[in-house]
């Protein structure tokens, strides 16, 4: 603890220096290069094709961005534990996935504004004795979800008796998890269940219609690039009034259109 | 289900070649050195200096004591707040080497202690200086304790290497989380992510157990 | 005379080693009480006692292997324990050999008695080389050049580790004991070897409870007790005529059998 | 990161650190008891003179040494739901560190009874001992005390190990830093907090180790 201590007092003067430097924007014009940090969670927002190639909804948005700047990009790829730290150490300067922007969060991350809404639901392996949401509220239920995913606070608060288990990994895991009955019921986000769920054949999970929460997605960036901030609020108004968002969301999120090419 | 799973994870084997590849140079480099490091610090271990040595039993209680994750990320995220920018490869190979050359340093550090005194008694009353009698007569029998654990210490190693996907560095296992997001079966890619590491290790534990029936057998003890 | 006392330099006549009130503590056990001895250059000198007397510690203070704690102990002119001594070099002139011989385990009988020459003294191998097979030789064990210690007999490594010691052309050999750990029928074989050696007119200090080997080449033995020199004289009037009840009782006991 | 390092939210969430080191700890004490379990069987087995019992053990203690304890875990946790066995996250992840860590504790246990002198098992033998008694009374009394040292050092590892089983939802200590991570954004302040607590381990462990080494030192000097 001692050493923590020294480490910020030295900081604190590091961080002054940094906070003083020239806007992030004329940096990533200079360096010719956007770093995004990407966290690989499985489709429709961030998967890894056949041959190692990045693709995925955020993977699309995120290149967009970089053409929009005139910029070259530069993916840097972190399991969960590595995806915050590398934006507030600054080896990124956004953050693309498919992150729910919390006030807690928000504490320590500038979230742009949501550029899409989408829920947790809830999802069942098809031939289980839970056919309903309210099926999975028995005491002793199995539920996985996400850990640190805001899933994961939706299952606690609408199932107080059940069993919460929470994976790492991504959801592609939990839907294997449920598929082999270490859990019975998945609480995700509806997209990520309907794009994963097709790796499976059809008719394999049930999901549930009702949705347990509405819930934003959002990009991040620092405090300190409020220039940065500005300019990805602006970038994702510009997107969604030409409807390259809605085209975007369309061809990943709402139809199984993607799966053709993956 | 099975098969077209297996028939879509074989389509990803350049992937898997490039993690493969990944997980063997880094744990090539950071062996290499971290052997090196770890010879050193284990004779300055064993060497008369009590300061010196305490400072590195105390170091490598820290390491062997903390998670190999935080080390590594305090090399990669946090020594940069101190004007020290490293790549991501470049903070494996430190955070690898390091951990190395500690587990490393205590395995000679006791084979050391496992040579005779009468052995350094012998050479000192000929006249060795220090680093002859290091490199003539201790370091030599000392190997002999040294050998076996340090190849099972590297088999250890190349296992840990996978930690560094958390600084976005794609080895075998980070390419086992990224496939498993497109074929979600978690047995399967996982069962090939260890047959992976198999196939890397097997070789060491085999060259392990030979080492250690040859020092057995060699010309060990001085017959009275 | 300029100085009248000369306590750091020692006395203007100095033997080949010269002990002058050496004492010596292991904690509070004071293995060695004021030890004063000199042995002339050339000279033989047996030093016996019961076990735990202090006369393995007192040669082994003689090349460094233990440290004394006060008094003086001057070997080949340069005094022990002196910072400005290079100990190391003083190393090189004494030659010691070891109870348990101490051979390298992972080397040969050549290579064992070439390290030293070639490392320290620098000698060139071949050279050294040369002179190892004719010092193997002159031990008996020109046969043995390229075996590992532990294919040779206890007998066979205690001559290697004398010739080990030869090899460095030392003005003085030490012996800790050096039959102890024999067979009987190998004593012989290594007493013939000190035998030869002292012949040549090596000064040596020998451990050794070889009543034998002292009558045969000894001018001096000196017997040691509790820590300290009791009795010191030619063999014959310490094997004849032993002066105190302490070396009485002690020779009753090795000359029994 | 750390200019604005949070000490209070540390404060905050230390309940939650504390049950996840209360779990940590009792979960590896127990995978410990079973890795010694299975540790002495598979030595035993190794120790045979027929291959049939030798030869599965070494492929065994082979197969574990040379894959990730990851890939271990899942093919238990996947692989025995296939064969019908669905147990709860904690049975199997001690199950995992248990079969794990007992194949290093093999090779430890073997090493230290080869240690013994030759000389040791030939008297055991003249006096007429059976091969059990010559285990029991001669052979793993001197064993332990060799093996007490990388016992304890193969238990720091373990507790080290214990880490993964945040992967399948068991809530011990990492799992508690992971939380701080995801839930406040506070990635440093979580990580730095665990890697007290596993310090913390590995000193107890230590200590433990110099105090019976020490105890076991003086015991073999008296017999």
């Amino acid at each position: 603890m001692k050493i923590a201590r020294l480490f910020i007092a030295g900081l604190a003067l590091a961080g002054l220096a940094t906070a003083a430097s020239a806007g992030t924007l004329d940096e990533i014009t200079k360096r010719g290069e956007l770093r995004v940090a990407v966290q690989t969670q499985g489709p429709p927002f961030s998967l890894v094709g056949a041959n190692g190639e990045r693709t995925g909804s955020s993977v699309e948005l995120a290149e967009l961005m970089a053409k929009e700047m005139g910029v070259k990009i530069k993916f840097l790829d972190f399991d969960w534990d590595g995806l915050i730290p590398a934006l507030l150490s600054g080896k990124a300067d956004l953050l693309v996935a498919d992150m729910t922007p919390t006030l807690a969060r928000g504490m320590k991350v500038a979230f742009t504004t949501p550029y899409m809404y989408t829920g947790s639901t809830v999802f069942t392996k098809a031939d289980s004795k839970f056919k309903t949401t309210e099926d999975c509220k028995a005491k002793g239920t199995k539920i996985a979800v996400l850990l640190g995913a805001t899933g994961e606070k939706e299952a606690k608060t609408a199932f107080p008796d059940a069993d919460i288990k929470s994976y790492k990994g991504g959801g592609p895991l939990l839907l294997d998890a449920v598929n082999n009955g270490q859990a019975d019921c998945g609480v995700n986000d509806v997209s990520a269940v309907k794009g994963q769920s097709t790796a499976y054949p059809a008719g394999s999970f049930t999901i549930m219609p009702d949705l347990l929460s509405k819930e934003p997605l959002a990009f991040a960036t620092r405090y300190d690039e409020p220039d940065l901030l500005v300019w990805m609020n602006l970038f994702l108004n510009q997107v969604t009034i030409d409807g390259r968002l809605q085209k975007n969301l369309d061809h990943w999120v709402n139809s199984d259109a993607w799966k053709k090419d993956h | 289900m099975i098969w077209q799973q297996f028939l879509s994870l074989a389509g990803s084997y350049p992937l898997a070649l490039r993690g493969l590849g990944m997980t063997v140079v880094l744990s090539l480099i950071s062996l290499v050195l971290g052997t090196l490091l770890g010879f050193g610090l284990g004779i300055l271990r064993t060497g008369g200096n009590r300061l010196i040595s305490s400072v590195i039993g105390a170091w490598v209680d820290l390491i062997r004591g903390t998670p190999f994750l935080v080390q590594i990320f305090l090399i990669f995220f946090i020594l940069p707040e101190f004007g020290i920018e490293l790549d991501a490869f470049t903070a494996g190979i430190i955070a690898l080497t390091n951990l190395a050359a500690c587990f490393i340093c205590e395995i000679v550090a006791a084979g050391i202690r496992s040579v005779p005194t009468g052995q350094v008694e012998a050479a000192l009353a000929s006249g060795l200086s220090r680093w002859q009698r290091m490199r003539q007569v201790v370091l030599p029998q000392a190997m002999r304790i040294v050998l076996p654990p340090l190849v099972g210490q590297y088999v250890l190693l190349i296992k840990d290497s996978s930690v560094v996907s958390a600084i976005g560095l794609t080895d075998l296992t980070r390419v086992g989380w990224l496939v498993v997001q497109r074929v979600p079966n978690g047995l399967l890619v996982f069962f090939l992510v260890g047959v992976g590491y198999f196939i890397v290790c097997y070789p060491l534990i085999m060259l392990a157990r030979r080492l250690e029936r040859r020092m057995g057998a060699a010309h060990g003890e001085v017959q009275l | 005379m300029t100085k009248p006392t000369q306590t750091k330099t020692g006395p203007a006549k100095t033997g080949m080693i010269d002990f002058r009130g050496v004492n010596k503590w292991f904690g509070a056990l004071n293995v060695l009480k004021d030890i004063t001895l000199s042995v002339e250059p050339r000279e033989v000198v047996v030093v016996c006692g019961p076990s735990g007397s202090g006369k393995s510690t007192l040669i082994r203070c003689i090349n460094g292997l233990e440290t004394i704690k006060d008094g003086d102990l001057v070997v080949d002119g340069q005094r022990v324990g002196d910072p400005a001594t290079n100990m190391t070099q003083l190393r090189t002139e004494i030659g010691f050999v070891f109870q348990s011989f101490n051979l390298y385990p992972h080397k040969t009988a050549l290579e064992n008695v070439t390290l030293a020459p070639v490392h320290v003294r620098k000698i060139p191998r071949a050279e050294a080389e040369k002179a190892g097979r004719e010092l193997l030789a002159k031990v008996g064990l020109a046969d043995k050049v390229n075996a590992y210690p532990a294919q040779l007999s206890g007998g066979q490594q205690q001559r290697v580790a004398i010739a080990r010691c030869l090899g460095m052309r030392p003005k003085i050999m030490l012996f800790d004991e050096p039959t102890s750990a024999l067979d009987p029928e190998m004593i012989s074989e290594v007493l013939d070897v000190m035998v030869a050696v002292a012949e040549e007119g090596m000064t040596m200090m020998v451990v050794t409870h070889e009543m034998g080997f002292a009558r045969k080449v000894a001018q001096r033995v000196v017997f040691m007790d509790a820590g300290a020199i009791v009795e010191s004289g030619t063999p014959d009037e310490f094997f004849s005529h032993p002066k105190t009840d302490r070396s009485r009782a002690f020779l009753s006991k090795i000359l029994r059998h | 990161m750390l200019e604005n390092f949070s000490f209070r939210t540390i404060v905050e969430y230390l309940p939650l650190f504390g049950q996840g080191l209360v779990t940590t700890v009792w979960l590896s004490a127990l995978s410990f008891v079973g890795a010694l379990v299975v540790g002495i069987v598979l030595c035993a087995m190794n120790l045979q003179r027929g291959w049939l019992f030798r030869a599965p053990a070494k492929a065994y203690i082979d197969a574990v040494r040379a894959t990730p304890l990851l890939a271990q875990l899942y093919f238990l946790y996947f692989g025995l739901p296939r064969l019908g066995f669905v147990l709860p996250e904690l049975v199997v992840g001690i199950l995992a560190l248990s079969l794990n860590s007992g194949a290093y504790i093999a090779e430890i246990i073997r090493a230290g009874i080869l240690s013994i002198p030759r000389g040791q098992v030939e008297a055991s033998v003249a006096s007429g001992m059976t091969y059990v008694q010559r285990m029991r009374l001669v052979v793993l009394p001197q064993a332990f005390k060799v093996t007490i040292p990388p016992l304890l050092g193969q238990a720091i590892v373990l507790v080290k190990d214990s880490a993964l089983l945040s992967l399948i939802s068991v809530a011990e200590l990492t799992r508690a830093g992971q939380l701080l991570a995801s839930d406040r954004f506070m990635p440093a302040e979580g990580f730095v907090t665990i890697a007290a607590f596993y310090l913390l381990l590995y000193y107890c462990l230590k200590g433990l180790a110099v105090v019976s080494s020490r105890w076991l030192g003086s015991a073999g000097a008296r017999a």
